[in-house]
């Protein structure tokens, strides 16, 4: 969909030919009334997880790592979740588990949303050989299945939930370098740019006040979609024990206790149904953000 | 001239959705079209002009409604059934569509888009269709038919791709061609070339077509009859000749004097103030008052309706400021006689 | 994740006049040439990231593939790090390792004590089955779907498609592993635990290395029903995440071309909405879903990793995991090497398809 | 999902690293097969890298190599404890058990028919040792030569009491040595370069053992069919298919009839399972905590009266829970299934009181430290993270603050083997049923120095330790080695914690099952 969905009809643009104008109404006529309550509840789960995040040592009934229950009981009163195989409150630990991730999460994100504009900024702006260098290993990495390289770098650097970080960070900075790079390529040559040039203002006035927000915002876009992504990621190594360690309550770590013990469905069920909310919620978000973009930058965010 | 009344258009509206609700676009539109007859439809952008021409063959998007009547051979077009309508698309009517750089399949065939249709309404064999299409393209003085049906639409240059779309049109010989803007997306050079080529159609063919267009200079070398539409209302139907030659509408009048050739007499090329209202913000009356140099208290509240004025010709203007016994000067005064600008004479093929 | 490739090199040719452009043979040799030649650079690029990533371990490998008694042996770890060339400096350990893959040789794997190039030839057709399979079930369900969506937009069925495949990218693939693996196997019992084969079942013949199409191949119906039993479930649960991404791709791509002039030509003409939209619509919108599919591939060598390792599925996810846990350094540059090959190969025949789609593109 | 991965630590993935006694093992007599054509599938998680005897020190390996190859002597069922004939039909032990003669069974012959030779003897096991690959260990040291055709001698230069205990390891598996020489192999010195032989032993076999190798591999599945020339009693099996199935899984193939014997599931999997019999047992797999003995690493864990205030503080009762039905509390460190093994009654005893009274006399005030342990694998489903929580927990209770420091294997091995880790929890799998292995916990010694524990610091225990080594005869070994482990839990930094347990799950319709702890289930004699 295009900027039309976004933009309120009678706005002061040029005035609409005939062709737009049935095109817009035509699309108006279609937007899914649905879209705005999808972003809505995505908001309102991240909300929630926030305030658990926050709040889990007063929400959670037990500590995360105590262990006086029997091991494996099915859900009941007393343990909403049940017990794992420690005898350890899974609803408690699913709750501190939103502790790890939801910070991570962010972290991984902002991390690789820094390094990956600023490099894929300057391959935009300086070009020639820095953009040869740093294009080319964003190719290198991007012709590893993300996975694999996580994998060939926690386990290179010992697993620990540090480097299963840093691990989806070397993972994930590519595509904000490509497109920061695609996005300032493109602004460099936009007419904003060349009329606020003509006005004469500095290079770096250009840079910061023109070019800041409209690289800026599909950039955000791209690091909210980003984020599923990066939860995803993260405990998909935990799960398989490259990332957070027994006994940390981390999410995919927990399902992996629940692989081991599959026939007691609550120990990978519940953890599972976290890590789903959260980033069900972050695509939600931005999914709906990618919609406000212009098509041509939404082709960029790919999928 | 025409022999016969082809299409006959009665009370046509059309509703459509919009965010803010439904919005009638096209208000009670009455014309018709007779055999071999060139009918121009003029307005701006968001006059409703291209609505009206979607609405004939029920191409208008989903949530919109068409009221009135639209009779083709005796048959309403309107109460068609989907299935029924559709063997009248591209067989009885057909279009051209405005810009010929992106009506055009970009991935298939000449050959493809040329014999997909006839294959279908007239159930042609393959060979049939083929041989048909060679013909069409010859008399759009395609070079190289035998080559074109092979190539694909990005080998050839716009003008040429508008013949092919008028060859398309015109493949399962229908009665009625509705060209909307066919010439719009084209050099200067180029259009004339295609508004001879539909001429020549309509004589040597006997096929009517309808041009819709908001340049007047497009109209006044081949339509036989003009309408003139604003905020989705006819304003002023007439004989071609006469309507460019006497204009009586305001809005007539203004688009007239906005034409590019208008400077040559002495007259400096005067656009019209303001810009066509949307859908959603239709001003009351008569929709064009707010842009109308001789635009009185009345024209807000009323809506004037479309009535003759004699020699076949109808306006909707009830101050009718342009009548020829009234002499009121004004600064547009002298647009009463405007030559018009015919784009034949520059003729270049 | 984007995918910028076409746009690098595929070019789109905006001339408007001229002969027909159909891919000449020396055209395609040029342009074969040069994507041959970038995907080696990319290769050894590859080999040069896994060997710097690899020789970052701070344990060793011998303690990883040694017993402790071995361990305590200096004779023993001596004999290790000779044979697996560990005790050479790490620049001549690169351009030995160099020096052996132009003979195709990607060394001994020290897990397996078998050539890494034997290793692969396992375990890739296995992943590379499970892949192709998942990627099917996505195309058919995805393209589906994304088509119906896009053709009802703003219906119900838009919205439900839409959260759907918000559903499919959003659910971690291990964890529906584990769903589907509770649900169909222990609570329904419907599909065999994991595996390639039923238990004492010998694979057919090595043709493709596939089972179910080496099966075909040979005509053993009930080899194949085996081999299909054990696939399905991995290949569903692997395709899911795909199934999402196919969706909404297909779904973009289908509102992108049904906006355009040409299809409304194409109503305009009287053509059935059927034909309008497979002819019309379908094909441009394939060129997307064609780059997509490529990604996808790609994403799904990632899925594999986590669904062979629940499934009990040996390919090269499971041998990667085994790999980078042990510090088995020629099979990690193998894999590594391996999954650019297929990534490359991948994107190759998604351009070249791309280019019999689009008669405006030019390989070059 | 978590692995269990082979190597990694070594001892944990020796040879016997899985052990089971089962519960009322009936007597071993090989069933006469009445039943040719039956197949039997065992789930196995696969540690598996090679069949060739050679190479090959791993559990899934052993369990094929056992079916495939015979050594000169052998365990019957699940007794680890007394050894039997198997080629050799006798032998004795001279010179203080530093040399040894073997008499070889002449009616022993190859799957090829040919005769099983003192010559092929030597040459197997002398490849083995010259491979040096990680069963070499094994016969170090040990001169091995032919006498005549049927007469093997053997010998040390030290006491080596153990040795009939070690020779059962299929990794001494005899080789049709004419055979494998034509595919490659060699006994030189060099073998560990110029041995080429590997990869044709896996997919092929060249023993004498009662199965010959049909197919092979690492990640799937090994079938093995009947020798048709076997020169025993012939297997009740024809055809044994060894599948490489995760462990949750097990059960539910086996409670289904799809497959007769699983041998990984943890007790918890056990649990619901119905229709089978389960065959529990405590293996020979021991947990242990160490302090390290070094005041050069910590102030704290040097002290000995923080070491018995550990000791006292952990709750073995609830670590054995965790651990699961079959698992034990081990009461020194060599496991209870083993000659010199310490009687139950020796457990360390679990008293808060004592160990804050102990914590008193340290003189340390709130002590803090680092516990260290390897997160990347598992023993019999056992997380070591899972155990480090509950000791956490435990010393918790008594004012010793532990922070968790999980490591990889590969990081937590180097500074285990460093001696640089303060605190540790770890495992030891034997890498052969007999006591003597247990010594490396002696002070110098291998395990003892990762403790940072010295000849210096116990002087006498490392004498008892030498004699130990050196003494012969099943009862002397029995009361030193039980005297050498009650001096270590009085005076050594090391705190055995658990055996875990090992299970055997079959279907009713198999006879005899028995687990054993060197190859996992016994092939040879199943019904």
């Amino acid at each position: 969909m295009t900027v039309a969905d976004s933009l309120p009809l009678d706005s002061d643009a040029a005035p609409p030919g005939v062709e737009e104008q049935l095109d817009r109404s035509d699309r108006a006529a279609l937007r899914p009334p649905w879209r705005q309550p999808l972003a809505l509840t995505g908001g309102l789960v991240i909300l929630a997880w926030i305030v658990i995040a926050i709040f889990a040592p007063l929400l959670a009934p037990d500590p995360p790592n105590s262990q006086f229950a029997a091991p494996l009981l099915a859900p009941t009163h007393q343990f909403v979740f049940g017990t794992d195989q420690l005898g350890r409150d899974i609803f408690s630990r699913v709750l501190y588990g939103a502790r790890l991730s939801l910070p991570l999460a962010a972290l991984l994100v902002a991390v690789s949303l820094a390094i990956g504009s600023l490099l894929g900024a300057m391959a935009g702006f300086f070009g020639g050989i820095v953009d040869s260098v740093i294009m080319r290993i964003a190719d290198l990495v991007f012709a590893f299945p993300g996975i694999i390289l996580a994998l060939a770098v926690a386990a290179a650097l010992g697993p620990q939930l540090r480097n299963a970080v840093l691990a989806v960070i070397v993972v994930s900075w590519p595509s904000y370098a490509r497109l920061a790079r695609s996005l300032v390529l493109g602004a460099r040559t936009s007419e904003y740019v060349t009329s606020a040039r003509l006005f004469g203002s500095s290079g770096w006035r250009v840079l910061r006040v023109e070019l800041g927000p409209n690289v800026a915002g599909p950039l955000l876009v791209l690091a909210t979609l980003d984020v599923g992504n990066a939860v995803l990621l993260l405990s998909g190594l935990s799960f398989l024990g490259l990332g957070a360690q027994p006994p940390t309550a981390e999410w995919g770590a927990m399902v992996s206790a629940g692989a081991q013990n599959f026939n007691s469905w609550w120990v990978g069920l519940f953890p599972g149904l976290a890590i789903l909310t959260v980033v069900l919620a972050f695509n939600f978000i931005g999914d709906a953000l990618r919609d406000i973009l212009d098509p041509r930058t939404a082709r960029m965010l790919g999928k | 001239m025409s022999t016969g009344t082809l299409l006959e258009v009665e009370d046509l509206s059309v509703r459509l959705r919009t965010a803010r609700g439904i919005r009638l676009a096209v208000d009670h539109v009455s014309f018709s079209i007779g055999q071999g007859e060139i009918l121009g439809i003029a307005g701006e952008s968001g006059s409703g002009k291209t609505i009206t021409a979607l609405s004939l063959l029920g191409l208008l998007p989903g949530g919109s409604r068409t009221t009135g009547r639209v009779v083709l051979d005796g048959r309403d077009l309107l109460t068609l059934h989907r299935r029924e309508l559709r063997s009248v698309r591209g067989r009885q009517v057909s279009m051209v569509l405005q810009d010929p750089m992106t009506s055009l399949h970009p991935l298939l065939r000449i050959e493809v888009q040329m014999t997909e249709h006839v294959r279908t309404h007239l159930a042609m064999s393959k060979d049939q269709a083929r041989e048909r299409a060679l013909e069409m393209l010859a008399a759009v003085r395609i070079p190289d038919p035998e080559q074109a049906l092979a190539s694909h639409p990005h080998q050839f240059s716009g003008g040429m791709r508008q013949r092919i779309a008028i060859a398309m049109a015109l493949a399962c010989e229908p009665r009625l061609i509705i060209a909307d803007e066919p010439t719009t997306a084209l050099d200067v050079t180029v259009q004339a070339g295609i508004l001879s080529l539909l001429d020549q159609l309509r004589r040597e063919r006997g096929v009517s077509v309808m041009i819709i267009t908001h340049d007047l200079g497009v109209l006044s070398s081949i339509s036989d009859r003009l309408c003139v539409m604003y905020g989705g209302r006819i304003v002023e139907h007439g004989v071609t000749r006469e309507v460019l030659g006497s204009p009586r509408h305001p809005y007539t009048n203004g688009l007239m004097q906005a034409l590019p050739g208008a400077s040559g007499t002495g007259v400096p090329m005067r656009p019209i103030g303001g810009s066509p209202p949307s859908l959603d913000d239709m001003p009351s009356g008569c929709s064009f008052h707010p842009r109308c140099d001789y635009a009185q208290v009345s024209c807000s509240s009323k809506v004037p309706p479309l009535r003759p004025i004699g020699g076949g010709r109808l306006l909707a203007c009830d101050p009718d400021p342009l009548a020829p016994d009234r002499s009121e000067p004004s600064s547009s005064g002298a647009a009463t006689s405007v030559p018009v600008p015919d784009p034949l004479a520059e003729q270049v093929p | 994740m984007t995918c910028g490739t076409l746009a690098n090199l595929a070019v789109i040719n905006t001339s408007l006049r001229g002969r027909a452009r159909r891919v000449t043979p020396a055209g395609l040799g040029r342009f074969l040439g040069r994507r041959i030649g970038i995907g080696l650079v990319l290769m050894v690029g590859i080999t040069l990231v896994a060997f710097v990533l690899t020789h970052l371990v701070p344990g060793n490998p011998a303690a990883a593939n040694l017993g402790q008694r071995a361990l305590g042996d200096p004779a023993i770890v001596k004999a290790f790090n000779h044979e697996y060339g560990l005790d050479k400096p790490v620049v001549d350990q690169y351009v030995i390792y160099l020096g052996k893959l132009l003979h195709g040789n990607l060394g001994i794997s020290e897990q397996s004590h078998r050539a890494v190039v034997t290793d692969l030839a396992e375990y890739v057709p296995a992943t590379i089955e499970l892949a192709l399979f998942a990627i099917v079930i996505s195309l058919v369900l995805g393209v589906g779907l994304g088509i119906l969506a896009a053709v009802r937009r703003g219906k119900l069925v838009d919205g439900v498609i839409r959260v759907i495949s918000l559903l499919g990218v959003s659910m971690p693939t291990f964890w529906v592993a584990l769903l589907a693996f509770y649900l169909f196997f222990f609570r329904l019992g419907w599909f065999p635990s994991g595996g390639r084969l039923g238990p004492a079942v010998t694979p057919p013949g090595n043709i493709t290395g596939l089972y179910t199409v080496d099966a075909l191949l040979h005509g053993d119906w009930s080899l194949f029903a085996s081999a299909l039993d054990h696939l399905v479930l991995p290949g569903l649960v692997l395709g899911i995440y795909t199934v999402g991404t196919m969706v909404r791709f297909t779904r973009a791509s289908v509102l992108e071309v049904i906006n355009n002039d040409y299809v409304r030509a194409a109503r305009v003409k009287g053509l059935s909405e059927w034909t309008v939209i497979r002819r019309h619509v379908v094909r441009p919108a394939l060129l997307g879903i064609a780059t997509v599919s490529g990604v996808a591939f790609g994403s799904l060598l990632s899925g594999t990793v986590l669904v062979e390792n629940i499934f009990g599925w040996p390919g090269i996810g499971q041998y990667a995991y085994n790999s980078a846990i042990n510090l088995d350094l020629p099979a990690i540059m193998g894999v590594s090497m391996v999954v650019a090959f297929i990534y490359i190969v991948v994107n190759l025949l998604v351009d070249i398809l791309y280019s019999i789609l689009d008669p405006r593109i030019e390989l070059r | 999902m978590r692995k269990h991965v082979a190597g990694a630590i070594g001892a944990l993935a020796s040879a016997a690293a899985l052990a089971i006694s089962t519960v009322g093992a009936a007597s071993a007599t090989a069933a006469p097969s009445a039943s040719g054509g039956k197949t039997l599938v065992i789930d196995n998680s696969f540690q598996l890298v090679t069949a060739d005897p050679g190479h090959m020190f791993e559990p899934s390996g052993e369990l094929v190599d056992n079916g495939l190859y015979d050594t000169l002597v052998t365990f019957q069922g699940s007794d680890l404890k007394t050894v039997v004939p198997d080629l050799a039909t006798s032998w004795t032990s001279l010179e203080n058990s530093k040399k040894y003669i073997f008499h070889l069974n002449p009616k022993a012959r190859f799957s090829d028919g040919t005769p099983v030779t003192s010559a092929d003897v030597v040459w197997s096991l002398d490849r083995m040792v010259n491979l040096k690959g990680n069963p070499s260990f094994l016969l170090a040291g040990e001169k091995i030569v032919a006498q005549g055709p049927e007469t093997v001698v053997m010998t040390s230069a030290l006491p080596n009491p153990a040795l009939p205990y070690i020779l059962p390891n299929p990794a001494t598996g005899v080789l049709n040595s004419k055979l494998v020489k034509a595919h490659g192999g060699t006994d030189a010195a060099n073998a560990s370069t110029k041995d080429t032989a590997e990869n044709w032993l896996n997919n092929h076999s060249a023993g004498s053992g009662p199965y010959v190798l049909s197919s092979f591999s690492t990640t799937t599945q090994v079938v093995m069919k009947a020798n048709p020339n076997y020169w025993g009693a012939k297997p009740a099996y024809s055809t044994v298919d060894l599948r490489n199935v995760q462990a949750p899984v097990q059960g539910l193939d086996v409670e289904r009839g799809a497959n007769e014997i699983a041998v990984d599931l943890s007790p918890a999997q056990t649990k619901s399972l119905s229709g089978v019999q389960i065959k529990r047992a405590p293996s020979p797999n021991v947990f242990f905590l160490f302090t390290n003995n070094d005041p050069t690493i910590s102030t704290v864990t040097s002290n000995p009266w923080f070491q018995k205030a550990v000791r006292a503080a952990i709750n073995y009762k609830s670590l054995v829970a965790l651990a699961g039905t079959g698992s034990v509390q081990t009461p020194g460190v060599v496991p209870t299934v083993f000659l010199g093994a310490l009687p139950s009654s020796a457990d360390s005893k679990t008293s808060v009181s004592v160990a804050k009274a102990d914590l008193a006399k340290s003189g340390l005030k709130n002590p803090s430290v680092a516990l260290t342990y390897p997160t990347d694998v598992q023993v019999n489903g056992i997380n070591f993270g899972d155990l480090a929580a509950r000791v956490q927990q435990d010393l918790q209770q008594v004012g010793i603050t532990v922070t968790l420091q999980p490591q990889s294997v590969q990081v937590a091995l180097q500074t285990y083997r460093g001696g640089k880790e303060a605190m540790g929890l770890w495992e030891w799998g034997p890498d052969f049923p007999d006591p003597s292995d247990y010594l490396v916990f002696g002070p110098g010694h291998l395990v003892g120095l990762r403790a940072g524990w010295t000849t210096a610091d116990a002087p006498g225990l490392a004498t008892l330790a030498q004699k130990a080594a050196d003494t012969t005869g099943t009862a002397a070994r029995q009361s030193v080695f039980q005297a050498f482990q009650q001096q270590l839990n009085q005076r050594g930094p090391f705190m055995p914690l658990i055996q875990t347990a090992q299970v055997v799950v079959a279907t009713k319709s198999v006879k005899n099952v028995q687990g054993n702890g060197l190859w996992l289930v016994d092939l040879r004699n199943l019904g």
